[in-house]
């Protein structure tokens, strides 16, 4: 019935973004698995803090269960939240995430050091000379972005000490910026052998350019990309490889963590295990986090097969 | 004093070389005749846009839905697109100039039947037509994967050594450089511009006229729609998204008056060039991209302080005309 | 008077040239009446006008006169009533359609294209085209020097920003886009309120050479020296209703007055004992870079001095610069005998200069705002507390000084925009004088007011001076100027040409020192 | 030989019918609003609960200070669009405060000071070079969320005081936040200066005809420029709340709040060309569009199609009279 079931909201950065709905379809599985909850997804059109407050008060006003959120703005979101914990609701964040303040738990799609040297790999793997890179990151406020990116410095000169990162620069997850960014870097350094973009705008906008100049071969674009929009330029060689996590799988987990958290089925404590359905087990750090699976690698192998899926 | 409008494109065309010319001391390869010929090629769509809301603002209108329009076509395009891949892509632009033009002539209805101010109408269907792009597509993107080669390539095919979205710009220039300079609908823009009344007492149709130049920007902001998406290939609700603005700034770094009646072209054209050649340079010569919008802003400000000396009025002069006399 | 005798005279004509007044008209209005919220603007109202033949059209102000105008050239549709042209029943939809059928018409207030050149301006809407349908500027530029050659204009040049022309040359350009469209009608609406002598007898030439080319001319002015030299026939508006038409030579002017007013009105000047005192305010050395140079005159308690010119000659500037509201490079002005440098018009008004403006639309009423509140605006500090509002105050104000003035409204608080042109006049004039100032500058103050309020005006104006106040009256009238005023200052291109006593002045010596003719 | 006739008397005003006052704007927006309310209790079994109706009003108290301020601005004739970067910097300079120690007495005082100059910037610019207000602030947009940008970076300013939390998260009394106290205070303050004191009424005038206000001896510079400050004013003011209640500072912070402040106005009945409008309009509108969003809200509905929402209902609103007055004079083409 209506009013046993649990209501759990899933709301995202922005609507529209197909990774989002890739996570909804992992969202609606869990919650045909759990079988006593309704998903409410949801989020702001536009991916800002102030947008993703609004559509959170409105959650608290309709006293739902749970809320798992993948956030604009690690810290502007805290009091909402809080609030949101004061009614009894159960805050997690997922994908990107909010300061310990403002949530119980916090499930990181991979860990975040893996994904900063993921993607310097993804760039090393096809550079054994090693030579110039550059990174199109999305806005500069974005939360998980940025500790890839500081993650990514970190492992540089210990790991690939061929590898030289010239230039960080951001294209607010705006095609057309993007493209703006993307173009300055080639014209600034001509000696650029792959250009890093962890956001599936930002890579696709590369990538695009690449064709475009006629420095397929040159310049490899490389990133996190969800296949199904990707795919396109892995055939034509603007790309090796790209890396994602499985959007769903995620979008699965923040649904069954929510779930078993609201129904006290579980509890949030540095160093609990928790389990994840057919996912398997996280552990809890010290800062309530989990890291989830490393990120997957797609290339000309197996991108066929994954663009079906997300 | 018939030159004085040719003047301030002169200055502009002047500001124009002398930021290449500053550019180029940091670096060299910019003002490369390729590159610049890129640069054009990049400003393409902003020029097109500008000259899309020059019209509207020379009658003392404003068109703040245009970038709303550009996304709901370039969607409604890519949607069609990536159903049926066969529709050939001279077909796709009329559909993209049609659908520019139902959305620019409820702005134009609405001015004119009903009278509102454009701005309010406007600022009304800026968000009406996101949130139907959002409502057509149910929010989910229209990606490279989904579109067909030629609704890539089209604007990209090389012609007479010159990519064809450069070749559109040139043509829509042109096109302007006509209607505004030689047909009477073209004057009777001007004229609402210079003084409403008095055009009604000559006789001009004020309304259906302000009619026609919405649905001129809902074209324009069509045309851009096609262009736009295919060139940066992906659709979604948050194309261009705040664009309205920098389509005005061009207009306005260009010496179009705000409050009507001044304005041409050649002015459109570069002021939309002056800022493409901004944001095309500040990657390059390595400014922060956080100084970028500080610095856009400043430009329009000078550039509206630079336009307003030269509009200043002189007076009258009876000294000197009674010692002409 | 004697100046309108004299003219009059001089261009005698035996008969009405054209056709007889039996010919069948070009143009007939019949029950025409038209309504705006709560006014009855025009009520079945009728009027003919007749090839080559000149029709006045004559009323108070607000009696309808411009309305019926609108009507005539397809601006505001009438509520009902017919319009035929030719014996044909029509209907001017749009300005457009009335252009169409050849009528066109020099509004009262003048509308033209500032920015555009004087060519466009003559040719907009109707501009040559070429083979291609593009427009063909050069034959356009050759048509718009012809056009002002055939009007003996062709000291305007055709390529000119519009802007740029003074105040005259802008209505001739007015004139000549009439001429332009071949137009068989054409309507003048108080066309020479902005014109000095020099002008409105080049206007004169024009409307004869219109008339001798057979054209339908109506006319609308409240100078009855005019109408009498210039039309023909007349017709009588009074409250929105047609009282009277008929032949101008078979009527008197008392009797076309009594059909406007209805009553007896003969506009004499007030009969003053001017008590002149000390000087008021002196202003000496008073110079503009590019307006006016070297402007000194004395204005003495309880005088009316006259400021007389032709149109142009700088006299608007220079008071605006007394007012504090263009700057000035030079010179000293005081007032009371301590020197003042008003930096805008708040601070003369604070000091007792007030400056009542000439472009009644653009810079004396405040459209959108009720009577009261235009009647009050530059009195606020009296009419408010410590900044808060008090409305009593300020309906006492206005009904005080409008009352006076004899303003045709319905109510204090409808809006000045619904005013007529003369009744708007009538409001900026009771705005300013309810400031309580010292010194009163009024620019052109009866300009567009009727006959029979401007009696009162005058009378107003009498009763000022003989309370103490002192003031300046800039004004292109002759009449005016030597009935009002006590000295008169004549200016001509930016400087003052000569001071005269009015005592025995004669209307010659200011017109030949205005236009810098030796006697 | 003049017959001197009695002054005709002319009233104070003429009888209205009443139908003048139930059409006025601020009826229709009262009627819209009651609709909106009932609909949203009808639709949704949340909305009727004191602290529903309180968060309700988080939608609007920030962007409607800013409005009431801007109210008055549009009324003048001016425009301001720079009023979100306002807020941004502002919140950025209240956040390097923060990092220097300051306490909350100051963070409040340095966002009001930051507001009240960039908003005296922007009147400088307009009054003393005779710029057209809506370039102007398309101009200073960009600029102060780029001195944002340049100050900020991709860094965050967190940490802001416990106490600093009241403004934007306080309760006055029970369900009674602060923020909408503040507001209601505002409104009466604006009311009264609008609707009741001679500056007001110059207001009105100038917005009206600048030219013939500056001939009747309105220091026309001087009320604009008083009133752009006041925008900037209110823009810090909103800038402490904002930050207060998101407890950090991004360079992105308040994007596109101008938009929607100046569609709170034009929805409040003020005319964009100016001269005309009113203070309680606005404040309806105010609570008409924190009732459309927080009501689709509630039944999940995207920010995005509630904009549809917004834009329709500002064009109808708008459109309303119109329509209804040609209706009614059957001349409807
Ligand atoms: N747009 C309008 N709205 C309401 N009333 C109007 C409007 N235009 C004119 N009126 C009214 O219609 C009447 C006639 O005005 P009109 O301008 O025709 O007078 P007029 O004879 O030209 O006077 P004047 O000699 O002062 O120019 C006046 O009472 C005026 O207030
Ligand atoms: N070409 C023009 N451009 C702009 N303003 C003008 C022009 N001609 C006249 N004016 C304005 O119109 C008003 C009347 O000017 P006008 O030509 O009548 O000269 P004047 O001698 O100053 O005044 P008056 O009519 O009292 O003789 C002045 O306020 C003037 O500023
Ligand atoms: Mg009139
Ligand atoms: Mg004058």
């Amino acid at each position: 019935a209506y009013a046993e079931n649990v209501k759990i909201a899933l709301v995202v950065k922005s609507l529209g973004n197909g990774f989002f709905d890739a996570a909804n379809k992992g969202a609606e599985e869990a919650a045909k698995e759990l079988g006593d909850v309704d998903v409410i997804y949801t989020g702001p059109t536009k991916a800002t803090a102030e947008a993703q407050i609004e559509v959170i008060n409105s959650l608290i006003a309709q006293k739902v269960n749970a809320i798992a959120v993948s956030a604009n703005d690690a810290d502007a979101l805290v009091p909402v939240l809080k609030k949101a914990m004061d009614r009894g609701i159960t805050v997690i964040s997922w994908d990107s995430g909010v300061a310990k303040e403002g949530r119980q738990l916090h499930l990181n799609p991979s860990d975040t050091n893996l994904i900063g040297e993921t993607i310097i790999k993804l760039a090393a793997d096809y550079l054994p000379e090693g030579g110039d890179v550059a990174i199109l990151s999305a806005s500069s406020t974005a939360t998980n972005q940025n500790a890839w990116i500081e993650a990514a410095k970190k492992v540089l000169p210990e790991k690939f000490p061929k590898i030289k990162l010239v230039a960080t620069v951001y294209g607010d997850d705006d095609s057309a910026k993007s493209t703006d960014e993307a173009k300055g870097l080639l014209k600034s350094y001509p000696n650029l052998k792959a250009i890093i973009a962890p956001t599936t705008v930002g890579v696709v906008a590369a990538a695009q350019v690449v064709t475009d100049e006629n420095l397929i071969g040159k310049v490899n674009v490389t990133g996190l990309a969800l296949p199904s929009e990707f795919k396109k330029f892995i055939d034509n060689g603007a790309s090796q490889a790209v890396a994602l996590w499985n959007p769903i799988d995620l979008g699965y987990s923040a649904i069954y963590l929510a779930h078993d958290l609201a129904v006290k089925k579980e509890e949030a404590k540095p160093g609990a295990t928790l389990s994840i359905g057919r996912v398997g087990k996280v552990t809890l750090d010290d800062t309530n986090s989990a890291a989830m699976a490393p990120p997957f690698q797609f290339d000309k192998t197996n991108i066929e097969k994954f663009s079906k899926i997300y | 004093m018939k030159n004085f409008l040719k003047y301030r494109e002169i200055w502009l065309l002047a500001g124009v070389v002398v930021l290449i010319g500053l550019i180029s001391t940091r670096f060299p390869g910019f003002a490369d005749p390729a590159n610049l010929r890129q640069v054009f090629n990049d400003t393409s769509i902003l020029m097109i846009l500008a000259l899309g809301q020059m019209v509207v603002i020379l009658t003392r209108s404003i068109d703040l839905s245009m970038a709303s329009n550009l996304c709901f076509t370039g969607m409604v395009v890519a949607m069609l697109n990536a159903a049926h891949p066969a529709i050939p892509i001279p077909v796709l632009i009329v559909i993209a100039l049609l659908v520019g033009l139902v959305l620019g002539a409820i702005n134009g209805f609405l001015v004119w039947r009903l009278n509102i101010p454009s701005i309010v109408v406007t600022l009304g269907t800026l968000t009406i037509y996101r949130g139907a792009t959002f409502v057509v597509s149910g929010g989910a993107w229209v990606n490279a994967d989904q579109m067909s080669p030629d609704f890539i390539n089209f604007q990209r095919a090389a012609f007479l050594g010159l990519p064809v979205l450069s070749w559109i710009a040139m043509i829509v220039i042109a096109l302007f450089f006509l209607v505004m300079t030689r047909t009477a609908i073209g004057r009777s823009i001007h004229a609402i511009g210079v003084n409403p009344t008095a055009s009604v007492y000559a006789g001009i149709d004020v309304g259906r006229t302000k009619f026609i130049v919405f649905c001129i920007s809902g074209m324009i902001g069509g045309l851009a729609g096609y262009l736009w998406i295919s060139r940066y290939v992906i659709a979604s609700v948050e194309v261009a998204n705040g664009y309205e603005l920098n389509i005005i700034a061009a207009c306005v770094i260009g010496g179009i008056s705000i409050a009507g009646g001044i304005g041409s072209v050649g002015g459109a054209v570069l002021g939309a060039l002056f800022l493409g050649i901004i944001s095309n340079a500040l990657p390059v010569i390595n400014i922060s991209p956080f100084w970028q919008m500080a610095i856009s802003g400043s430009a329009i400000i000078l550039a509206v302080v630079l336009n307003a000396r030269g509009e200043r009025r002189q007076g009258r002069i009876i000294l000197r005309k009674a010692e002409a006399a | 008077m004697d100046t309108t005798a004299q003219r009059k005279a001089e261009t005698q004509q035996p008969e009405p040239s054209g056709p007889a007044p039996s010919a069948s008209p070009r143009l007939t209005l019949s029950g025409i009446s038209k309504s705006f919220p709560g006014v009855r603007a025009l009520h079945n109202v009728s009027l003919s006008l007749y090839p080559g033949q000149v029709t006045a059209l004559i009323g108070e102000n607000g009696a309808g006169k411009s309305t019926l105008v609108k009507i005539m050239t397809g601006i505001y549709q009438p509520d009902t009533g017919e319009i035929s042209i030719d014996g044909q029943v029509t209907t001017l939809p749009s300005a457009h359609a009335a252009f169409g059928h050849g009528i066109t018409a020099i509004h009262q207030e003048t509308v033209l294209f500032d920015d555009l050149s004087v060519a466009e301006n003559i040719f907009l809407g109707h501009a040559p085209r070429t083979r291609f349908g593009t427009i063909d500027w050069r034959t356009m530029r050759k048509n718009a020097r012809e056009v002002l050659e055939t009007m003996r204009a062709g000291h305007i040049d055709a390529d000119a920003r519009l802007k740029d022309l003074g105040i005259a040359n802008k209505h001739l350009v007015a004139v000549a886009r009439a001429m332009s469209i071949d137009a068989r009608i054409v309507i003048m609406d108080e066309p020479t309120a902005a014109l000095s002598m020099k002008e409105i007898e080049e206007l004169f030439l024009l409307i004869e050479f219109l008339k001798s080319e057979g054209k339908a001319v109506l006319f609308i002015s409240h100078k009855f020296d005019e109408i009498y030299r210039i039309a023909d026939r007349y017709t009588v508006f009074r409250d929105g209703e047609m009282v009277g038409e008929g032949l101008l030579k078979d009527t008197g002017q008392n009797e076309i007055v009594r059909m406007m007013v209805g009553r007896n009105v003969d506009h004499i000047f007030p009969h003053r004992e001017p008590k002149i005192g000390a000087p008021v305010l002196s202003v000496s050395g008073l110079s503009h870079p590019t307006e006016f140079d070297d402007i000194g005159f004395e204005l003495r308690k309880g005088e009316i001095l006259g400021f007389y010119g032709l149109v142009g000659a700088g006299r608007s500037e220079v008071m605006q610069a007394i007012a504090g509201i263009t700057r000035t490079n030079r010179g000293d002005i005081s007032l009371d005998g301590n020197t003042i440098a008003p930096k805008s018009a708040a601070d003369s008004i604070e000091a007792g200069i007030v400056y009542v403006p000439e472009e009644r639309g653009k810079q004396g009423v405040v459209i959108g705002l009720p009577i009261f509140q235009n009647v009050s605006l530059p009195s606020l500090t009296r009419t408010s507390k410590s900044g808060v509002l008090r409305l009593a105050e300020e309906f006492s104000l206005a009904r005080s000084y409008t009352e006076r003035l004899d303003l045709r409204a319905s109510s204090l608080s409808q809006d000045v925009g619904t005013l007529s042109g003369g009744n708007q006049q009538k409001v900026v004039i009771a705005k300013w004088l309810a400031t309580t100032p010292k010194v009163i500058i009024l620019d052109e103050p009866t300009k567009g007011i009727d006959i029979g309020s401007k009696a009162a005006v005058h009378g107003f104006m009498a009763e000022l001076v003989a309370q103490g106040l002192s003031v300046i009256m800039v004004s292109s009238e002759l009449p005016e100027i030597l009935g009002m005023s006590d000295r008169v200052v004549v200016m001509r291109e930016g400087r003052i040409a000569a001071t005269y006593d009015n005592k025995g002045l004669d209307a010659e010596t200011l017109v030949r020192t205005a236009a810098g003719i030796a006697a | 030989m003049t017959d001197t006739p009695a002054p005709r008397h002319i009233p104070d005003r003429l009888d209205k019918p009443l139908s003048s006052a139930v059409f006025s704007w601020e009826a229709l927006l009262v009627v819209i609003a009651v609709i909106i309310f009932a609909v949203n209790s009808f639709a949704s079994p949340y909305f009727l609960d004191p602290w529903s109706l309180s968060d309700l009003t988080f939608n609007f108290t920030e962007k409607g200070l800013i409005a009431l301020a801007m109210a008055l601005l549009i009324i003048s004739g001016e425009i301001d669009l720079s009023v979100a970067a306002i807020v941004a910097l502002a919140s950025t300079m209240m956040g390097m405060a923060v990092q220097a120690g300051a306490g909350t007495p100051v963070l409040v005082g340095i966002g009001i000071v930051v507001g009240l100059g960039c908003g005296a910037f922007n009147g400088l610019l307009v009054t003393r070079l005779g710029l057209p207000s809506i370039v102007v602030t398309i101009g200073t947009m960009s600029l102060f969320r780029g001195i944002a940008f340049i100050i900020l970076g991709d860094q965050a300013y967190k940490g802001y005081p416990e106490s600093f939390a009241f403004f934007g998260q306080g309760y006055v009394w029970w369900v009674f936040s602060f923020e909408l106290a503040l507001f209601l205070v505002a409104a009466l303050v604006y009311w009264f200066v609008l609707h009741r004191t001679s500056f007001g009424r110059k207001v009105f005038a100038i917005g009206n005809n600048p030219v013939a206000c500056q001939f009747s001896g309105v220091r026309v510079g001087r009320i604009k420029f008083i009133l752009f400050c006041l925008t900037g004013l209110m823009s810090g003011i909103a800038s402490v709340l904002i930050t207060s209640r998101l407890g950090s500072t991004r360079p992105s912070i308040a994007q596109g709040y101008e938009l929607e402040a100046i569609t709170m106005v034009v929805l409040g009945g003020v005319s964009i060309l100016g001269g005309a409008g009113s203070i309680l309009g606005v404040v309806l509108a105010a609570f008409i569009m924190g009732l459309v969003t927080f009501g689709l809200g509630l039944l999940n509905v995207p920010g995005i199609v509630m904009s549809i929402f917004i834009g329709l209902l500002l064009i109808i609103v708008i459109a309303l009279p119109i329509v209804w007055r040609r209706l009614r004079e059957g001349r409807f083409a």
